[in-house]
């Protein structure tokens, strides 16, 4: 099964490039059938790969030769990890729902193939991202995520927000990659490889059992310094150094594509962008990527504890700073959004500190709430036509079974047992708590209550109360409701794939450095971990299970309430830093262009022409002057050939 | 076989001569003569390419004629002055790319309707030009191909250009010319440099060796190249000078005001032959000349050569910012692309070089793809004017589009071949210039910023009632951009189409310069 | 005598003639400088080839026919000037100037 | 002095050949011309035409054909006079033919077809006066024509003022030459060039004084007669009063008899120093280069823009003969010639060729400004097709004469080592690009006036400049001719 890898990505690229040809004709039911059919084969066929490695292990890469650059050959292709199949699997579930889903969502859209196009081209660039063997491969899908993420946050390109948004996500995010592709070309100087096995080991990893674990900062000296075709690293870097350059710049890359501080200010601008695409971006695809970026390069983290720590640190503040903006913020989408940055940067928490498992498993049941809180989100938007949280309310009698997904997604996201955040957040806290990072766990319990908070106001305000808008919301199709049970009831269950008690995950992903990972079970933390999301949810009910509390709340809270509904102003602060000083700089230079360097030019051609004029009206027609002209000249002649003579 | 690359040069020239022939009124006769000439000589390009032999590093398709001999009062030997073409592995690709890019121009010449006959038989010769400069393998001929686009893009810019067209014209003209004049003062000094050193180095070392040699025939050189190192000074002073003509020719920082100029002003047509293939001729230049010919003088002005391409990547990106009109925001943006270029080739690494000639590729089809699609809106909006636009991903789905593939090419996207070519060529400058090349890489982000920004202008937002009935691509302008979509896309999925060509050439002048 | 006082008149006479044909407005005046600055090359001519290394006659016959050239010049000049006066009726050389710049 | 020779008849003959057909058909022309009725006075061309076609058969005759006995005479028969005295004959037919063709037009008096005869003498008496007197008199002889035929225009001031203005700055340059060469006839008691140039060599020890007077007398004289800078202001001047034809007399054939002489009297008289005093001239061609070149920049008028091109390229003609003189070898000295005889040969076709048009379009627009040009190629492509290779070609753009004459000037500088000169050489081309463009944009990119007057040219003009045409183009697609021949030449033995 593994050697059918290839397809997993293939097919919904085949979806795309039909779509692309006769998208246009069909009609939008086959145009569903096609993409979702196409990414549910996808699923099935990782299901069975991620059976197959946990049976008989991960299997070699499969490569060809792509070009050869200088003295070297550059190979693609594809391998299967354990991590890989994992993540193949998540990815292609949480897509093909999402896909089902949009053909409510979506229904009548002037663009609907369109739509489902790019969607299919978003799943096939993840899942190639996923299943490659190489960094440049990696990097090529990466950037494809990000094409496709602008296509479809800006697919309602009618819409200023939208265009704007879409630029926004892909010009923060190119700043991230511009990181990651120093870094991997860094990488490619010190190992003249591409191969992340070659990169890690210096060799390429037949059966990764027989590597040893937990050493790889050793493994990297000495493979720089004498491995196969030794060369020194690259601008004579100690090899600790390089390591940690070239995580950093990789991390860099994970800290666009991730909406990690300071690159967070795209995602919640990119709500703008259709529903189902936030699912999509938030839960499973983009987002994911830079997350699996860093697990994916997690040796080289390992080997550099300075870069781990900066993981740890950018992962921790952003958690809490993204929960912080989450509390006050009015539209229902940005809430989530900011919610996502806040768990991704858990992961990145989790992975820093050392807790690969602990990231992935938070990887894995984030994207399940994520993906059911969007979606339920879009099912309440879809109903309701606004995304304004102060115009819902009060649909939990209209829309039941809405009502119960988003309160499954919302106790996940909380912590709450037995739901599925639950468990991974509870992992990420203990590991923090045990690598001895104190004050990393309690930023991410702080953070935690936040999340509890925000995220039980949104449902209070949409679900309790009474509505207060003129529409009729109701629930939408079978499409739409069928993804919602199927999340709803993994962002429930999917927690007990990894508990203390039965590490599934931990030993399914154990096939290599999977080290940091501390299944013993801490009581303690867990219930603190459980008291504070419960804490949270029961302030948020005290705020807004009555009238007018809120306000006063807010009011009370004053500057801290302006400051965190105003996202920390960081969008002002990176428009009044980065964005108008460069357009000023552009101007100006623009403006130098024209009128001084061409002025220039403008100078010397007019001071040659006036040469000539002079020239011209040097000729005074009188041809007496034109003769003492003559005898001047001779005189300068004399002089000169007296000069040569040697007669002066 | 051999004479494919020569009829590559010729057909053009000889249907150029053709159309004077044809009465002015049969415009489509004339329409017919020139895409076909140009179809014929884009095949033979194409089959001179797949017929190259990738594992040589020499000239191949050798055909010479001896034009006139010079008595040569610098010994007994005279001058031979020849017409000599052959290509190896940088210049295959890009008469290949000259072929592509001159027959979508004569396509897209199709919106000509003034003074149609003159158009196209300029616009055959300056195609006949191209190829022949890319195609030529003597100092002479190139040189003699070289004044050839210049006479002819003047004439192309003058006449079917806009108001300001004649002012573009002559500045164009001056600043080549002087560029051309400064070329072939290096030219001659190469000559005479390799000459003089040759018969000195003959009497020692290389038996058998014809004094008082004189050769302009390029492979000649190179393998005089090969077998002695001209004196550093002489490798200096006309590696400073080659360096200024390239910095004229190739609108480098703070030469460049008269690109966008010319292009603003030039039609579509044209605006495709000068972005797309005539401003590769000065890198052409560089790597072809300077870095076989006088490594020597390039290692010691790596530096120099670097920060001046540095210097353009930033700037040309900054001011693309600031640009109100796509014309020239292209215009800019290729300046920025050949900075890259020129970064590459001061890294003096094999993989740099192969980059610098994949990047020659790959904005050559991109520039050119992101004035046809511009072009073909303008067609319908009647404006370049970015703050004119607007909304037309309504009324133009394709060329919109189209438009953004373009730009998205150039931001230099995986998939297309802006990418593969960015990666090659900064693989070769962080290994030399890690400082510089960190910089450069801000370029990267700059051309993010300005596409998306015209790109978010022109194709994004509310649609202007004005440009409601607006009729999307004809099918002749479906299959021009058809064909740079899928070459673009070719290049960026199957780089090696084009990386076995050059690979070997490029390897074999890494090793004899050290990189 | 020696040679050295006829070259030095016939310096002068080239300075003269030079001078008048520079600075005097009236056009025969400007031609009789003219032929006085030809006059000196006939002075040193004779003068050589009396005075000379190797006298000969040469010089001699050279000045003849300077003077010969220079009568069918002035009378070329003349002619031309005669035209020019009918047509501006004025023989100053400062109104030879319709075309200039 | 003694050792003079004695020269049969035939030898005077053989020797003076082109000279006396010349001469006799001027004397029969202008025979002709008073008798014949008014009417049939327009035959009085054709006939100076025949004659001039003759003795260049005649020359053409001798090419390759050396008179050793001459050597010493005061005419010399050697391949240098015959190859100029081609050019000059050719290019004196061919002007002979655009008078023809615009004399209605320009208002030529019919004496001009005599006149421009005894002018001819006068070239080829000077490119091969081996001898001061007969080289002074080829000059005069040669100069008072000019002067004639500049003021010929009847009824126009300005082309009366021209041929006063020629005549005044003409004599001052008769006079400086005439003044220098008095010193050289002292200190070398002769006037046989070659017997100076033997005398002369202990004179360089003993008064080299004296002899830097003398040339640079000479140098300055030769440089007022074919404009060289700083002795160049009257050129656009006279060339402006002149008739059309005259003006491409003063251009083409003056200029290539006073370059063929100043080359000979360097050569032959002050050659034995040479090292030491080339580079003034290469000082004087830079010189010229570039203020020729620059001052053309600003001008409108078409006629005058040509006056200071034709400065412009007597700088390039100079370059080579420059630049060989740096290190004196026969064949270093031979290539520089050939080079130069190259160009001019291309430089006398593009500049008739051009000033033919030029004729034409001044006689259907009764203007020599640039905007006469406008929309010629509407008017007459044919036309604006020829003016177009003549400028490209004087602007040095390949596939022309006027390119393969500068590269092979270029070569030579670089050969000689005289590298500065080259790029000067160019890069003032560049700068010409500006101004010959300048007619170029105007014939193609400007719309013509509304006046629907078509712009025709008579068939002698058309048979001009087809004929300019297919040599500029001929010379610059096929150089190898040409080159041959002049590679051939034996020069001066």
């Amino acid at each position: 099964m593994t050697g059918l890898a290839w397809l997993v990505p293939v097919l919904p690229l085949a979806a795309y490039v039909l779509l692309l040809i006769g998208g246009r004709r069909l009609a939008e039911g086959a145009v569903t059938s096609i993409a979702v059919l196409a990414v549910a084969a996808s699923f099935v066929i990782s299901l069975a790969i991620m059976i197959q490695v946990a049976l008989h292990g991960p299997q070699p890469a499969v490569t060809f030769p792509w070009l050869v650059l200088g003295s070297a050959t550059i190979s693609f292709g594809f391998e299967v990890t354990s991590l890989n199949a994992m993540m193949l699997v998540m990815v292609s579930f949480v897509s093909a729902l999402v896909l089902l889903f949009s053909r409510g969502y979506m229904r009548g859209d002037a663009r609907f193939a369109r739509f489902y196009q790019y969607l299919s081209l978003f799943v096939f660039a993840m899942l190639g991202l996923v299943i490659t063997s190489n960094l440049l491969e990696f990097y090529i899908f990466w950037e494809l995520v990000g094409v496709c993420s602008y296509l479809l946050v800006g697919f309602w390109y009618f819409k200023p927000e939208a265009a704007a948004a879409a630029k926004k996500a892909f010009i923060v995010t190119r700043i991230g990659d511009v990181g990651l592709f120093v870094g991997m070309i860094l990488l490619y100087l010190g190992f003249h490889t591409m191969n992340f096995d070659t990169i890690f080991y210096g060799q390429a990893v037949s059966s990764p059992y027989t590597m040893a674990h937990g050493a790889p900062a050793l493994l990297f000296a000495a493979h720089a310094l004498t491995g196969p075709g030794i060369h020194a690293l690259p601008y004579g870097l100690a090899p600790a150094a390089f390591v940690t350059l070239t995580a950093l710049l990789v991390f860099v890359g994970a800290v666009g594509k991730s909406a990690q501080f300071p690159l967070h200010v795209w995602l919640p601008d990119a709500m703008e962008g259709p529903t189902p695409v936030s699912a999509l971006i938030h839960a499973a695809t983009m987002v994911a990527a830079g997350v699996y970026l860093v697990a994916r390069m997690f040796p080289l983290f390992q080997a550099s504890p300075a870069a781990s720590d900066v993981v740890a640190i950018v992962g921790g503040f952003t958690a809490i700073l993204a929960a912080l903006i989450g509390l006050t913020q009015h539209d229902i989408k940005r809430v989530i959004a900011y919610s996502t940055v806040s768990q991704l940067g858990y992961m990145m928490l989790a992975l820093g500190v050392g807790a690969y498992v602990s990231g992935i498993f938070h990887l894995m049941t984030h994207a399940f709430f994520k993906a059911l809180l969007f979606l339920t989100a879009g099912s309440v938007i879809h109903a309701v036509e606004t995304q304004d949280l102060f115009e819902m309310g009060g649909l939990r009698k209209l829309m039941p079974l809405t009502n119960a997904a988003f309160l499954a997604g919302a106790l996940a996201l909380s912590g709450i047992p037995p739901f599925a955040g639950f468990w991974s957040k509870d992992e990420i806290l203990s590991a923090a708590f045990s690598s001895g990072n104190y004050v990393l766990y309690a930023v991410g319990l702080i953070a935690a209550f936040c999340t509890a908070f925000y995220i039980f106001r949104v449902y209070f305000l949409t679900f309790g109360g009474e509505y207060k808008g003129d529409r009729h919301p109701h629930e939408g199709g079978l499409a739409m409701t069928i993804p919602l049970t199927a999340l709803a009831v993994m962002a429930t269950v999917a927690g007990f794939f990894n508990t203390p008690w039965a590490p599934w995950i931990a030993n399914f992903l154990q096939d290599r450095g999977a080290v940091g990972y501390d299944p013993a079970v801490n009581w303690g933390l867990m219930v603190v971990s459980a008291v504070v999301g419960l804490a949270g949810i029961g302030l948020a009910y005290y705020a807004y299970g009555a009238p007018g509390r809120a306000q006063r709340m807010a009011q009370k809270s004053g500057f801290l309430y302006t400051l965190s509904f105003n996202k920390f102003y960081f969008d002002e602060l990176y428009d009044r830093i980065v964005t108008r000083p460069i357009r000023a700089i552009a101007e100006a230079l623009g403006f130098v262009d024209r009128w001084i360097i061409d002025g220039l030019v403008r100078l010397v051609s007019g001071g040659v022409y006036t040469g000539g004029a002079g020239l011209r009206y040097g000729n005074t027609g009188q041809i007496q002057t034109y003769g003492l002209v003559t005898l001047f000249g001779v005189a300068v002649l004399l002089i000169i050939a007296a000069g040569i003579g040697g007669v002066l | 076989m051999n004479d494919a690359l020569f009829l590559t040069v010729l057909l053009p020239a000889l249907a150029a001569l053709f159309v004077l022939f044809v009465p002015a009124r049969a415009a489509s006769a004339v329409r017919g003569v020139s895409l076909t000439a140009q179809l014929l000589a884009l095949l033979f390009a194409l089959a001179a390419y797949i017929g190259f032999n990738k594992g040589m590093a020499v000239f191949q398709f050798p055909f010479a004629a001896t034009w006139l001999t010079v008595p040569n009062a610098f010994g007994t030997t005279p001058l031979v002055i020849r017409f000599a073409f052959g290509a190896d592995g940088i210049s295959m690709p890009l008469i290949l790319l000259t072929g592509v890019v001159g027959l979508m121009a004569s396509m897209r010449s199709h919106s000509i309707h003034e003074r149609v006959k003159e158009h196209y038989f300029w616009q055959l010769l300056l195609t006949a030009g191209l190829y022949g400069v890319f195609a030529s393998a003597d100092l002479f001929t190139f040189f003699f191909f070289l004044e050839a686009t210049l006479v002819t893009t003047y004439f192309l810019i003058s006449v079917w250009g806009n108001e300001g067209r004649r002012r573009a014209a002559t500045k164009f003209l001056i600043y080549r010319g002087l560029a051309s004049v400064v070329l072939l003062a290096g030219f001659i000094g190469l000559a005479y440099s390799y000459a003089v050193q040759a018969q000195g180095a003959s009497m020692q070392v290389y038996l058998g060796f014809a004094p008082n040699f004189l050769s302009l025939s390029i492979p000649q050189l190179i393998s005089e190249a090969g077998k002695f190192q001209l004196s550093i000074a002489a490798q200096d002073a006309l590696y400073l000078v080659f360096l200024l003509a390239v910095l004229v020719e190739e609108a480098f920082v703070p030469f460049h005001t008269w690109l966008p100029d010319a292009h603003e002003q030039a039609d579509t047509g044209t605006n495709m032959l000068i972005g797309g293939v005539l401003m590769k001729i000065g890198l052409y230049i560089l790597l072809r000349f300077a870095v076989e010919l006088l490594p020597q003088g390039l290692q010691q002005f790596a530096w120099l050569t670097g920060l001046l391409g540095v210097i353009s990547i930033i700037y040309g990106a900054l001011v693309a910012l600031a640009q109100k009109d796509w014309r020239r925001l292209i215009a800019f943006s290729s300046i920025s692309h050949m900075g890259l270029v020129l970064l590459a080739i001061a890294s003096l690494q094999a993989v740099g070089l192969q980059g610098a000639v994949f990047m020659l590729v790959s904005s050559g089809l991109l520039t050119a793809l992101l004035f046809y699609a511009v072009g073909a809106q303008a067609d319908r909006t009647k404006t370049f004017e970015i703050k004119n636009l607007g909304g037309l991903s309504k009324s133009l789905p394709v060329i919109s589009g189209v438009l953004l593939v373009a730009a998205l090419g150039s931001v230099g996207l995986p998939g297309m071949s802006g990418f593969i070519s960015e990666f090659a060529l900064f693989l070769g400058s962080f290994a030399t210039f890690p400082w510089l090349a960190a910089v450069g890489t801000l370029g990267m982000i700059l051309v993010a910023l300005y596409l998306l920004y015209a790109m978010q202008r022109t194709t994004f937002g509310p649609q202007r009632t004005e440009y409601d009935q607006l009729a999307d691509a004809r099918p002749v302008e479906y299959v021009a951009m058809a064909v740079f979509v899928a070459l673009v896309i070719l290049i960026g999925v199957y780089p090696s189409v084009l990386g076995d060509v050059v690979h070997t050439t490029v390897q074999s002048i890494a090793g004899r310069i050290g990189g | 005598m020696a040679l050295q006082p006829f070259l030095a008149l016939g310096a002068i006479l080239f300075a003269i003639g030079a001078y008048g044909a520079l600075t005097k407005r009236n056009l025969i005046i400007v031609l009789i400088s003219l032929e006085m600055m030809l006059n000196a090359a006939n002075i040193n001519l004779v003068a050589f080839s009396h005075f000379g290394k190797t006298p000969h006659v040469a010089g001699q016959v050279f000045a003849l026919f300077i003077i010969a050239l220079g009568a069918a010049e002035v009378a070329v000049g003349l002619g031309i000037l005669l035209a020019f006066f009918r047509m501006r009726n004025s023989a100053d050389v400062k109104d030879a100037s319709a075309m200039k710049w | 002095m003694t050792a003079q020779t004695f020269i049969t008849f035939t030898d005077v003959w053989r020797a003076l050949g082109p000279e006396v057909v010349l001469a006799a058909t001027a004397f029969i022309v202008m025979i002709v011309e008073f008798l014949v009725p008014p009417r049939t006075r327009h035959i009085t061309p054709w006939l100076s035409l025949a004659g001039t076609v003759a003795a260049g058969v005649v020359t053409a005759l001798q090419l390759h054909v050396f008179y050793a006995t001459l050597q010493t005479a005061s005419v010399a028969v050697d391949d240098f006079s015959n190859i100029f005295m081609l050019i000059i004959l050719l290019s004196c037919a061919l002007i002979i033919l655009l008078a023809i063709g615009a004399s209605r037009k320009a208002e030529l008096p019919f004496e001009y077809s005599y006149m421009i005869l005894f002018a001819t003498v006068g070239a080829l008496v000077l490119t091969a006066a081996n001898d001061l007197v007969t080289l002074y008199v080829g000059l005069e002889l040669l100069s008072i024509s000019s002067y004639v035929l500049v003021a010929m225009h009847r009824g126009s001031l300005r082309s009366a003022e021209g041929g006063l203005k020629y005549l005044i700055i003409g004599s001052i340059g008769s006079a400086l030459i005439l003044y220098g060469l008095s010193f050289v006839y002292g200190l070398a008691g002769t006037t046989q060039l070659l017997s100076i140039a033997s005398s002369l060599q202990s004179a360089w020890v003993t008064t080299p004084a004296l002899l830097y007077v003398a040339l640079v007398l000479v140098a300055a004289g030769v440089g007022v007669k074919m404009s060289v800078a700083p002795f160049h202001q009257w050129t656009a001047d006279v060339y402006e009063g002149a008739p059309t034809p005259v003006t491409a007399y003063l251009a083409v054939v003056s200029k290539a008899a006073v370059l063929a002489l100043l080359i000979r009297v360097l050569l032959t008289v002050f050659g034995q120093q040479t090292p030491e005093w080339w580079p003034l001239i290469g000082w004087m061609a830079a010189i010229t280069m570039v203020i020729g070149n620059v001052g053309a920049l600003a001008q409108r008028n078409v006629k005058r823009l040509l006056a200071f091109s034709s400065i412009g390229q007597v700088g390039y003609l100079l370059v080579p003969f420059a630049a060989a003189g740096v290190t004196p070898s026969a064949s270093g000295v031979y290539q520089g010639l050939s080079a130069s005889v190259y160009y001019l040969v291309a430089y006398a076709l593009m500049t008739i060729g051009g000033f033919a048009v030029l004729q034409v379009v001044q006689a259907a627009r009764a203007s020599e400004e640039i905007d006469a040009f406008s929309g010629l190629y509407k008017r007459s492509p044919w036309l604006a097709a020829s003016m177009l290779v003549f400028l490209l070609s004087l602007a040095g753009m390949p596939l022309t004469g006027g390119f393969v004459g500068k590269f092979l000037i270029f070569l030579t500088a670089f050969n000689d080592g005289q590298f500065w000169l080259g790029v000067i050489l160019f890069a003032t081309s560049a700068v010409a690009f500006y101004y010959y463009f300048a007619i170029v944009r105007a014939m193609f990119t400007r719309q013509p006036p509304d006046d629907q007057t078509a712009v025709k040219a008579t068939p002698a003009m058309n048979t001009v400049i087809a004929v300019c045409l297919a040599g500029t183009l001929l010379l610059g697609v096929l150089p190898s001719p040409l080159m041959s021949l002049l590679g051939g030449l034996h020069w001066f033995s």
